[in-house]
């Protein structure tokens, strides 16, 4: 910690740029395995530096702000950013593109008219969390046939991503002809799907089919399936690897893998573009695949 | 202010106040005059608190008429008491301990200028009130670093900082020494010139007969007599009161044989700065500890017992050295200590008084760590008739007791733990004459069978009374010990002013 | 507090009924609202449903009845949210895969880290004099850092079949799992109410002070307090496991609130000594039955955010209510 | 509780020397902090990273100094975070897309919003003495299910330029964002220590019943800080907006955690009567350096979580020793 002086003229860049991942939380294995593509990416790559890091909560807005700002702060050459609220961080990418920073978003697009209104445009590399959902949909809505009654559980309420596969799944319901009985949130996690479920298939024991925002609740799901013995299939997101057992077991008919550790890289590569002088705009598509019995593996 | 005489400035007719399962008042008559001192007196749980509150706007009698100077009297809350000119020194203390000497006398009425607190002028007429009741501590002292006494005299100090047409003082001195009741006094009757009523509730006889006009007795929540003290006997009032006689003030004591010896204390300093003090107790002795307030007694004690961690010193326990670092040490090696604060100290105000009484000695009354109730009751019971503590039974919350009954349950806490050593500091702090004696009697029976007792106390005659030797302190060492042959009421106090004199008066 | 009128008939009896009255003090609401729920929430009386409420609260119910020692004390916990995720990732971890025979020193395991978050969350709050708050809160942000770096943020799973199994047994009708928490009640309730320690623990929580010149190390008392309550942390985390088959790092956020107010609603005083296993029981089923009502009832997710703090205010301001009523019924009688 | 000796010699000096050295407590362990990462966290020390930690902490510094009030009563408010959310959409759905005219009325819209939260945490807990721990916890749900109503849990934006400029203003290096909080602070400190309305609040929180005795309205006390740490929330929901250009109902979530651990560790108890406005102000303080520096190390994340945890225990610990220090250097002098 020598050479640290407090001296912001020692940290002009040097050759290799040094790129910023901001994540939401790492406590979850999406944001791990893009954590780890892009560690592998920059090992591969050898010309850039990495310095990633993640908030305490996956709605902890004020914490990614904090940490826009230390990656300004330390007058890193570009950020690749996953952003926590789709308009909420876009103050502070103004900010640091006004500081020189590339910004690229990742993950979750930053929202067009905030983007328009702060002046700055930061291009998009991300799946379509919509149409995954609605894929992931589809196959539940193959697997039961027109008419079943399904239902839903929402991620948090306010969350983009949470937002997008609601409406994904909507989505796959009206197009599959399925009959929605009830839609509640179970704020992401196993413990309250597992109650709101619960209490959701006592007051309609007719339910067929559940459409999960992600993994974590479709365990808890699952679970209450379980315990009533009933005959319900899952449709979910995410593909964690905790779900494997159910797609095989055919109780989960569908989960949707988004290519976290792809977005990442491709993120970066997108930001040492800029770096290096091109105009990148516009949302580049990653692939998602939606994920069955059939290539579970 | 000018009153007419003959009719009496407060006027207190059929006042009744009953609480679930206990009457405290049942239909009593009071009239005070302006300018009068009125004394209250009666057995503990006689209801004399309980009056005090209804006066003061605490609680609301459930039947009764208060007139104050020709108007009904009935104030909604304590605001409202105070808006009528009534003034009450509480039994129990009710103070800020955070916060400073100053602050705690001005609560009422903050000195102010435009909304701010004027500080300068708070701090000048907290001196002057601390000098009206003769203590010398700074108006920036937090209130939480007095002993008892001094916090009491800051009580004191706050009701005579605001004007008041009636001042109703519940046991102000219960922890005084004779120098500041006599301060208290002077202060009284300057008031009393000015024409204002007072009610004044005291268990020491001796007050009564010195400052009071006329007294009122209350025995059961009712009133059994009301006349001028003038004329009046001990003996009567005792038997007013008690409703039997007594025959003397103090037990007899008679020649123990003195034994072993049960505690020494060499060079003990409660904090390193302070003097060294060494004092021992040999088993079948009462000695009693003298002084005026803040001369630290009860520092002493408490660091004799553990309750804070001395600077330096030894202490042996039937002539072997002890390392107390904490009160379990000290009662493990036989040794008690009733604190003077009950409330703060002493009393686990929301368990019942089976559970305060048996704290100190809970191993006797379970077996394999689980309580015996019936065993814990009966000796809850046992000791409570022999303390003639006035309850609902074992069970009652300490809470709902009267002063004096609530010390009476601490007092019992320690007997129960049946230590070979017994250190009580203001023993008898709020304790009716009746109850007194019997304490006396049983801290003598305790010296018959062979413990020794160290007693601290304020009460002098209690200390003449019931004492073999007396030690007394001054400005935190010991002045001197006189035995009972030489007990001599002038003697002690000389004793114990000589620290505070420039020139230390021999005794 | 209540009905001491009776007292003059039987001082022993009436304190029976006045203190089941004050400890059933929520009870009062917990009926009203059941009431209202079987009148308007449609399967909420069905034995399947009992069944599933009695599951629900079960976790809540075992922080809850650790968190009423530590409270009774004049302590609070904040670190149980992250502490029962620390027990169930290294429990998890050690169970993983493995068959019925892993599970014992799984438990063990849980119960050894919990009981020693507690026995440091309380040693630090007494041999410093810091505020429990504090350190607790410290120790939130350890354990939950300490979870996630142990796993790296994988949700472990593949439990043993005999533990899941047992997730989902019934006992004579009701969830094994919330047998569990019944028994841990009825054993905490006797060890506040019938022992020793107990009885300290009140005074403690009372009136430190006093407690500590009797002769009693109440320090001791409280570190114990703090580590009942982080063994049942353990136990939580086992429970946790057993229903739901996995455990992941970020498990458990928020439940110190829910278990705080558990207890909190069945009277305990935050600043300590007064409180009741039965009351702590009581507000743990009131939670639960209002969740549980809510969603039968088909509330969207917004009014029933607004509904159940609203509930949770009402609840305790009618509590209130009837502890005046009974006040004043007993003193005119 | 310090320098008892020296209280003999001249008790007003050491008064101001021990209240400094109070509430100066955490201060030592802050400069510590700061001083350790001035040396291993590179770019601590620049003025733009200054300005970072200013902009950061300003939230809760408001916060807070808001909670300050309600702890000092004895009181506690869970419902910061949920009150911030819902005093921020509603004062944003009102500018939203207005220009700077508009910004006045929704300033307005806020503090009220926010103080009648306050008003209702307060006047529910004074009025039937329930615990105000219960009651904010209620009101927490409410807010935030409120909040979500209000908007559909859409997100709000397009906020009056004039307002998110100001967010990034700043007046003589300083953030303007923080000169707000730094004002609040200043005026709370003065209105606590200064003012009647101040000795009354610390009086309160020491002994209710003595003020109460002496004849002052405690209840009305009580609920004017509850009210006053809920105007602070509204002013908060401003200071965000600006900050961050949008209001969203999830905003805030365990704020509430936050504020109050820095009114504790800047040395108030939470049984109330003992505590200042600076030592909240150097609670927060610490609470933003520790946060900022640990990222600026580029320690991981779940370290982060970790070491964050470990030095909120050690800074109060190491505050405890000092004080001890402080008792045992003056006691030998
Ligand atoms: N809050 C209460 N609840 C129930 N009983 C009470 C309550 N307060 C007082 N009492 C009872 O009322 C009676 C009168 O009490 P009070 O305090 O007036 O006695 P006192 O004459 O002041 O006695 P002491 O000399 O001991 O101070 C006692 O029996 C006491 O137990
Ligand atoms: N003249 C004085 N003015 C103010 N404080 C004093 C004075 N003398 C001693 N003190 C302090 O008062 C405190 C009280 O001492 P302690 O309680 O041991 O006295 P005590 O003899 O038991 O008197 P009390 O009657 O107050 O119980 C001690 O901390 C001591 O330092
Ligand atoms: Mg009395
Ligand atoms: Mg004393």
């Amino acid at each position: 910690g020598q050479e640290n002086t407090g001296n912001a003229a020692s940290t002009k860049p040097t050759g290799k740029p040094t790129v910023c991942l901001v994540m939401k939380s790492l406590a979850n294995e999406y944001f791990q395995q893009m954590q780890k593509g892009a560690v592998d990416h920059v090992a591969q790559l050898g010309n850039v530096t990495l310095d990633s890091s993640g908030t305490q909560n996956e709605t902890d807005v004020d914490g990614q702000v904090a940490l826009v700002e230390k990656c300004i702060t330390k007058q890193v050459q570009a950020i690749v950013l996953a952003p926590a609220d789709s308009k909420a961080l876009v103050q502070s990418v103004a900010k640091a593109v006004k500081a020189g920073l590339k910004v690229v978003n990742i993950d979750v697009k930053l929202d067009d008219a905030a983007l328009k209104q702060a002046g700055v445009d930061a291009p998009f590399v991300g799946p379509d969390n919509r149409e995954g959902a609605k894929l992931s949909g589809l196959e539940l809505a193959k697997a039961l046939g027109k008419g079943a009654k399904v239902a839903i559980l929402e991620g948090n309420p306010g969350a983009d991503n949470a937002l997008q596969r609601k409406n994904g799944f909507n989505d796959a319901v009206a197009q599959g002809g399925l009959q929605l009985l009830d839609s509640k949130t179970g704020h992401w996690e196993t413990d309250e799907a597992h109650t709101v479920f619960g209490n959701m298939l006592t007051a309609h024991p007719d339910i067929q089919g559940v459409l999960a925002s992600n993994d974590s609740m479709a365990l808890g799901i699952i679970k209450v399936i379980e315990e009533r013995k009933a005959n319900i299939k899952v449709a979910s997101f995410d593909n964690i690897t905790a779900v494997k057992q159910y797609l095989q077991s055919g109780v989960m008919v569908s989960t949707l893998d988004q290519y976290g550790s792809q977005q990442a890289a491709n993120g970066i590569d997108y930001a040492l573009k800029m770096i290096n002088g091109e105009q990148v705009t516009g949302w580049q598509k990653t692939p998602v695949k939606v994920i069955t019995k059939d290539n579970v593996g | 202010m000018s009153t007419v005489v003959d009719t009496p400035f407060l006027d207190i007719a059929g006042l009744t106040k009953r609480y679930a399962g206990v009457t405290a008042l049942d239909g009593v008559d009071l009239s005070v005059n302006a300018g009068e001192i009125h004394i209250l007196i009666g057995e503990n749980g006689a209801g004399k608190s309980t009056l005090v509150k209804c006066l003061a706007g605490i609680e609301r009698p459930d039947a009764g008429e208060m007139t104050l100077a020709g108007a009904p009297h009935r104030p909604a809350g304590a605001a409202g008491a105070l808006r009528a000119g009534i003034q009450v020194v509480h039994q129990e203390l009710a103070l800020l301990p955070a916060l400073t000497v100053a602050e705690n006398l001005f609560l009422q009425r903050m000195p102010r200028r435009l909304g701010l607190v004027d500080r300068g002028g708070m701090r000048r007429r907290a001196r002057e009130l601390l000098g009206q009741v003769g203590l010398e501590v700074s108006p920036d002292t937090p209130v939480e670093r007095l002993g008892i006494a001094q916090m009491q005299l800051i009580e004191i100090a706050k009701a005579l900082s605001v004007d008041c047409r009636l001042l109703v003082m519940d046991e102000p001195t219960a922890t005084l020494t004779p120098r500041e009741t006599a301060t208290l006094f002077t202060q009284l009757r300057r008031l009393t010139a000015n024409g204002v009523a007072i009610i004044y509730i005291s268990h020491h006889l001796e007050e009564i007969f010195e400052i009071g006009d006329r007294l009122t007795v209350l025995r059961n929540g009712q009133r059994v007599h009301t006349g001028p003290v003038a004329g009046l006997t001990t003996a009567e009032l005792v038997r007013m009161m008690v409703g039997r006689d007594l025959n003397a003030e103090y037990p007899p004591v008679t020649a123990r044989p003195v034994g072993e010896q049960l505690l020494r204390v060499t060079d003990l300093r409660v904090t390193a700065g302070a003097p060294p003090v060494s004092l021992s107790v040999r088993s079948g002795e009462v000695v009693g500890v003298a002084g005026l307030v803040g001369s630290g007694r009860t520092e002493t004690m408490r660091a004799i017992f553990g309750a804070d961690r001395p600077a330096g010193g030894s202490v042996e326990v039937r002539g072997r050295a002890v390392r107390i670092a904490h009160p379990r040490d000290a009662v493990r090696h036989g040794i008690s200590f009733l604190t003077e604060d009950r409330k703060a100290q002493g009393l686990v105000l929301d368990l019942s008084i089976a559970a305060n009484i048996s704290l100190a000695s809970i191993d006797r009354v379970s077996r394999l760590g689980l309580l015996r109730h019936a065993v814990e009751n009966a000796a809850a019971r046992e000791l409570s008739s022999r303390l003639h503590v006035r309850a609902t039974g074992p069970h009652q919350t300490v809470r709902a007791l009267s002063g004096g009954n609530q010390q009476k349950v601490v007092l019992a806490r320690w007997l129960a733990a049946d230590t070979d050593l017994l250190i009580v500091d203001e023993p008898t702090r709020g304790i009716d004459v009746g109850a007194r004696y019997e304490i006396h009697q049983l801290l003598l029976t305790l010296a018959d069978s062979g413990k020794g007792v160290l007693v601290v106390s304020s009460d002098l005659p209690e200390l003449l009374g019931i004492c073999d030797r007396i030690v007394v302190f001054s400005k935190g060492r010991i002045a001197g010990e006189i035995a009972r042959p030489e007990f001599d009421a002038e003697r002690v106090l000389n004793l114990a002013y000589s620290g505070y004199l420039k020139n230390g008066i021999s005794a | 507090m209540i009905s001491i009128s009776v007292a003059r008939g039987n001082p022993r009896t009436s304190r029976a009924v006045s203190q089941v009255l004050g400890e059933a003090g929520i009870g009062v609401a917990l009926v009203a609202l059941a009431l209202f729920f079987l009148a308007f929430a449609p399967h909420f009386g069905t034995a399947q449903n009992v069944r599933d409420i009695l599951t629900q609260i079960t976790l809540n119910t075992i922080l809850a009845v650790g968190m009423t020692f530590v409270i009774l004390v004049g302590g609070i916990d904040l670190s149980v949210g992250s502490v029962i995720a620390l027990c169930a990732v290294v429990a998890g971890t050690a169970m993983k895969g493995g068959g019925s025979a892993s599970i014992p020193a799984a438990v063990l395991l849980s119960l050894l880290i919990g009981a020693a978050t507690g026995l440091v969350n309380g040693f630090v709050t007494e041999r410093w004099r810091v505020p429990s708050f504090i350190v607790t809160l410290g120790m939130l942000y350890v354990a939950r850092g300490a979870a996630e770096q142990y796993t790296g943020a994988a949700t472990i799973y593949s439990l043993p079949a005999a533990l899941t199994g047992f997730g989902t047994t019934t006992l004579v009708g009701l969830p094994a799992v919330f047998a569990v928490a019944l028994l841990m009640a009825a054993v905490a309730w006797f060890v506040l109410s019938r022992t020793v320690f107990g009885r300290l623990v009140y005074a403690t929580g009372n009136n430190e002070e006093a407690v500590r010149l009797s002769g009693h190390r109440t320090g001791v008392i409280k570190v114990v307090c703090f580590v009942i309550g982080g063994a049942c942390v353990g136990v939580a985390a086992i429970i946790y496991m057993a229903r739901l088959g996995v455990a992941s790092p970020i498990l458990g956020q928020g439940y110190e609130l829910n278990a705080i107010a558990a207890v909190v609603i069945g009277g305990a005083s935050l600043s300590g000594g007064r409180g009741s296993v039965i009351g702590t029981l009581l507000g743990a089923c009131l939670l639960g039955v209002l969740t549980n009502g809510l969603l039968l009832m088909g509330v969207s997710d917004f009014q029933r955010t607004i509904v159940t703090g609203a509930v949770i205010i009402v609840a305790v301001v009618l509590d209130a209510y009837r502890k005046r009523l009974s006040i004043r019924l007993s003193a005119t009688s």
